[in-house]
């Protein structure tokens, strides 16, 4: 993890945050995203209050959600507007899997901070234990993003995309999901969860994923 | 000048009888359910603009006249300014009124998620390099958010997906339970409202006009800032035709 | 009269491209369209194709146009004759000459082969195919030459050549052989 | 509606499906993000069933957000391969929107297919009115299908389309989620819902987007 | 020896596109790589660079190297300066010489404009400075003269001259003009 490996891995993150986020309008479209996106939630859950699990579930997918938009962005659409090259002939894997899954990371964690407040207040869940909420997004953030990252790699290079990713997104995103949930559990008031042991899980799992998903973008980087 | 004196009049006069007012029947809190006068007419008025916004904006894709395009916006974010109002004399009304500040009522969410769609409209607006295309794409877009407003308005709350508060208190205004001192009070303030935002409209949309003369005066009218007009450009013959 | 502009100009933000161009082409003739890079030829054949629009003047015409650039992208998971069919349907044209318009351009070995796999040049004949498909009144052509071989370019002159029998050609080009095209020119940035 | 803008229709369709078959792109990414959505929420419902109208609420955000996720494609793809002008050559902008917009209903009743008995079956719903499950399904899907392929329509030329996509089509579906709640409830056994009066309003919102969307996107088809 | 492969051959599926390629360019020389469309050029381009994975034989090279191929499609939300940048930073090289490459091959004008407004030339010139920036061992260079005008191809003739000064350049052309660059020509598919 040298200076170049760090230079590198900041190039790719300021292209893709100058793609994606060019212009005034970046950050108020996070926001309106944000907004948009729990206000989905809010209506889906007027009636009857869902329990603290639920509440966690629900707060899980839609940051899945976010999370998979930006995926595509970032991986796919290099195949798509054919930059794949360019960027073979002048990176190396391994920053441009890190540089990439930063940038969802950081995606993520902008739209988290608008959607978790918002959460809160509109589908009305009570926080019972702030520090674990806090801890518990970030660590799922991390994790999301490096699974979906990892997935996306994979998927922009293989023949026929779709198959591809579908069969190694799935049983990599359950877990992440289901420790997520667990985690929030806790913080939205069910004493019953482990939560603490499945925000180290998660933050586990962050690093795991990440460690290994420039290894395999490596394998494939130039099939 | 006498368009902004009689504004000043109307304002001092609503506030006016915006103190003396007795309290509104038919709400828990009847005093302080006043703000009705500030809740109200901008949740009617915002409608009214939005739509005003579509019809400009059909206007603009049918003539590509950049002028109707100025109109279509400048109502548009009168309408948000109004729908803003809305809103938050709502939230307090409500937190007074019901005990929460959001509670989900169908006017509450319906509201909120006009708001929302006119948000993405800015969102829309601002990512296209040329003046041209954004006006287009942003017109078209301003159609068919104006298309939802009947489902949100008048489809949605009938469809008793949630229990309503609001119903008691539309009662209390448009099915007449209002004293009848009180209906000419609110239809004053609702023209006065209405005076106003016009008139901001109006100012938006002198301001826009002015930005389309510079922009346009940038190229035609002084000929374009690199070139001077060549004149005209005939191509030249090559050979002769057999 | 086949294509008539008439004070046509294009700008970009503050920039003009060019303006005040003008002119007539009857049918049977080819129009060459010359000047350095970025001196506005393919904006102008984008405006005559419908795919820009100007910024003054106006284009008078009342026949099909067939429009070939090396900016023009095709459908890389479709094969050759998918896209000469799907073409053909959309234009609605009758259905039997996919086959022999591939051959004409010389693709009939690669006609299943998907356009991913394609080569620069095959591509190229594939987008001449494409546009001579619907018999087009004016021919509106961007560096048709570029990363064709010796066969190809021949098949451009012959393509040319049939096409002055059914109308106009308007023809952009860097290559000062493609040149001796043309019938009238015009210098664009001059 | 004569014979000629039929054979445009299912010309573009044919492409659509063409493609897709090739890539799957689209209906992957659409299925993996809805089992995983509706897997996620089955974890998270395990203590405590839903109440019917939270259960019609949580089926409907997975089915949202999986159609802003996978949806959007058919427009924005052909603008990032630069396919577009070639397609503006070809063809007129009422075929082309209907082509794909009914391809995209297509694609997502498939995924609907798979992913509404998956809900039944892992949140632990009880149909009381089976028909008015799937003609509410049916009736929201292309709803939302409407919606989505107007907004993949506008947000395509757009600069940072991707999140764009994300932020102007998630307030204008709310609506169609609404109304979708409310015909699922029934479904779901809540007897107090007015659930045929939703359905109704779900074929109109479906109606009357579909039919201003050709005309719109005319509008802006060669600017 | 800046560049030898010995029994090179690429094959889709069944078909070979070509075998048994052997050459050794030593430090000051050009290739040049001549073929009918589809013969195989920009195949073998690709291989060289890195891009694709040989079907048989080996390519070895100790050098850095720069690619331009008219199939390379660049960022079309970033400026023709950020392109280079971008590239400076992954390649690790010190920041001064953007400008003075971008000027070099004519581009000093539209440094702040996005590629996606870059004419067909325009972009050509682009990838040009962005092979030359890393002052590569082994230049390929697919085409390079399609779609430039004649300032632009007496840039690629000067930027070949420096080369042979630096390393070794292998050049595929469907141009008769460019042939005489080279100093030996390998044709394909004949
Ligand atoms: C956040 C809170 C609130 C919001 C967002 C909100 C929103 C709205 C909207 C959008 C309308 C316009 C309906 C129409 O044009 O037909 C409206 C009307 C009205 N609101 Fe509210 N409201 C809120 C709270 C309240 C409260 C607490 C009260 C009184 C208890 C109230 C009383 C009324 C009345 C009397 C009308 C007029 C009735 C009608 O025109 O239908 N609102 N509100
Ligand atoms: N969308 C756009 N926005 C701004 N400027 C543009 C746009 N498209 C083209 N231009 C500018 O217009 C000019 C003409 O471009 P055009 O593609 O017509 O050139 P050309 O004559 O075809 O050049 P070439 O020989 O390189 O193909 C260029 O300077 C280019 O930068
Ligand atoms: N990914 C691929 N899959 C299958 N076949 C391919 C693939 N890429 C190229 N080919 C085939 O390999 C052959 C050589 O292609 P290549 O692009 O190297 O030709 P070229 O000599 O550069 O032609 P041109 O002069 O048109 O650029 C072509 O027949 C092409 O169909
Ligand atoms: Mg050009
Ligand atoms: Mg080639």
């Amino acid at each position: 993890m040298n200076s170049s490996w760090a230079r590198e891995v900041a190039a790719i993150l300021g292209k893709e945050l100058r793609v994606e986020l060019r212009g005034r309008v970046g950050l108020y479209s996070t926001l309106v995203f944000a907004v948009g996106a729990v206000t989905a939630l809010g209506i889906a859950s007027i009636r009857g209050e869902p329990s603290p699990s639920l509440a966690a579930g629900l707060l899980w997918v839609a940051l899945l959600f976010a999370c998979v938009v930006g995926l595509a962005r970032t991986f796919l659409s290099e195949e798509e507007q054919g930059t794949a090259d360019l960027l073979r002939l002048l990176a190396n894997p391994g920053p441009v899997f890190w540089g990439k899954a930063v940038f969802n990371m950081l995606l993520l964690i902008a739209v988290a901070l608008f959607v978790v407040p918002l959460f809160v207040l509109f589908v009305k869940v009570e926080v019972v234990a702030p520090f674990l909420l806090i801890s518990g997004v970030l660590c799922g953030c991390a994790g999301l993003a490096a699974v979906v990252s990892m997935c996306g790699a994979l998927a922009s290079r293989a023949q026929g995309r779709g198959l591809l990713m579908g069969v190694i997104s799935l049983p990599l995103l359950l877990p992440v999901l289901a420790a997520g949930i667990t985690a929030l559990r806790g913080a939205f008031g069910d004493p019953s969860a482990e939560s603490w042991s499945a925000v180290a899980s998660l933050g586990g799992m962050a690093v795991a994923f990440s460690s290994l998903g420039p290894y395999l973008y490596a394998a494939v980087w130039k099939q | 000048m006498i368009y902004r004196i009689f504004l000043l009049l109307a304002g001092i006069g609503v506030t006016a009888l915006y103190v003396w007012a007795p309290g509104a029947k038919g709400f828990p809190q009847e005093e302080s359910a006043k703000i009705l006068f500030f809740h109200v007419p901008p949740a009617m008025l915002c409608t009214l603009f939005y739509l005003w916004g579509a019809v400009m904006a059909i206007r603009y894709l049918m003539s590509k006249d950049l002028r109707f395009d100025v109109r279509s916006v400048a109502a548009i974010e009168v309408g948000t300014l109004l729908c803003v109002l809305a809103t938050v004399t709502g939230m307090v009304f409500a937190k007074v009124q019901w005990g929460a500040f959001w509670e989900w009522d169908p006017r509450q969410t319906s509201i909120f998620i006009q708001l929302l769609i006119y948000a993405a409209y800015f969102a829309l607006r601002y990512s296209f390099p040329t003046p041209v295309r954004s006006a287009a794409y942003s017109s078209a877009y301003a159609i068919f958010a104006a298309l939802t407003a009947p489902f949100l308005i008048f489809i949605l709350p009938r469809l008793n997906l949630w229990p309503s508060s609001h119903a008691g208190a539309n009662q209390a205004v448009v099915g007449g339970g209002l004293d009848p001192t009180y209906r000419t009070i609110f239809y004053t303030t609702l023209v006065v409202i209405l005076l106003c935002f016009a008139w901001a409209y109006k100012v938006r949309v002198r301001e826009g006009e002015e930005g389309l003369l510079k922009e346009v005066s940038d190229g035609l009218a002084t000929g374009g800032s690199d070139s001077p007009d060549p004149g005209v450009v005939r191509p030249v013959r090559l050979r002769d035709r057999d | 009269m086949m294509l008539s502009v008439t004070g046509l100009g294009k700008r970009f933000g503050p920039r003009w491209v060019f303006r005040g161009i003008e002119f007539c082409l009857p049918a049977g003739e080819a129009l060459v369209v010359t000047g350095a890079n970025g001196a506005g030829k393919s904006t102008l054949l984008r405006i005559l194709a419908g795919l820009e629009v100007a910024s003054a003047g106006e284009v008078v015409h009342h026949a099909h146009l067939g429009y070939v650039s090396p900016e023009l992208s095709l459908y890389s998971q479709l094969t050759g004759i998918e896209h000469l069919e799907f073409a053909r349907n959309l234009r609605g044209l009758p259905a039997n000459s996919d086959e022999t318009l591939l051959e004409s351009v010389g693709l009939s070995d690669a006609q299943n082969v998907r356009v991913s796999a394609y080569s620069t040049g095959m591509k190229a004949r594939l987008r001449l195919a494409l546009a001579i498909q619907c018999e087009p009144g004016i021919l509106l052509l961007d560096e048709p030459g570029a990363s064709l071989d010796e066969e190809g370019r021949s098949l451009v002159e012959r393509v040319l050549d049939e096409q002055r029998s059914r109308g106009v050609v308007v023809l952009a080009t860097n290559d000062p052989a493609e040149r001796r095209f043309g019938d009238c020119e015009l210098k664009l940035g001059a």
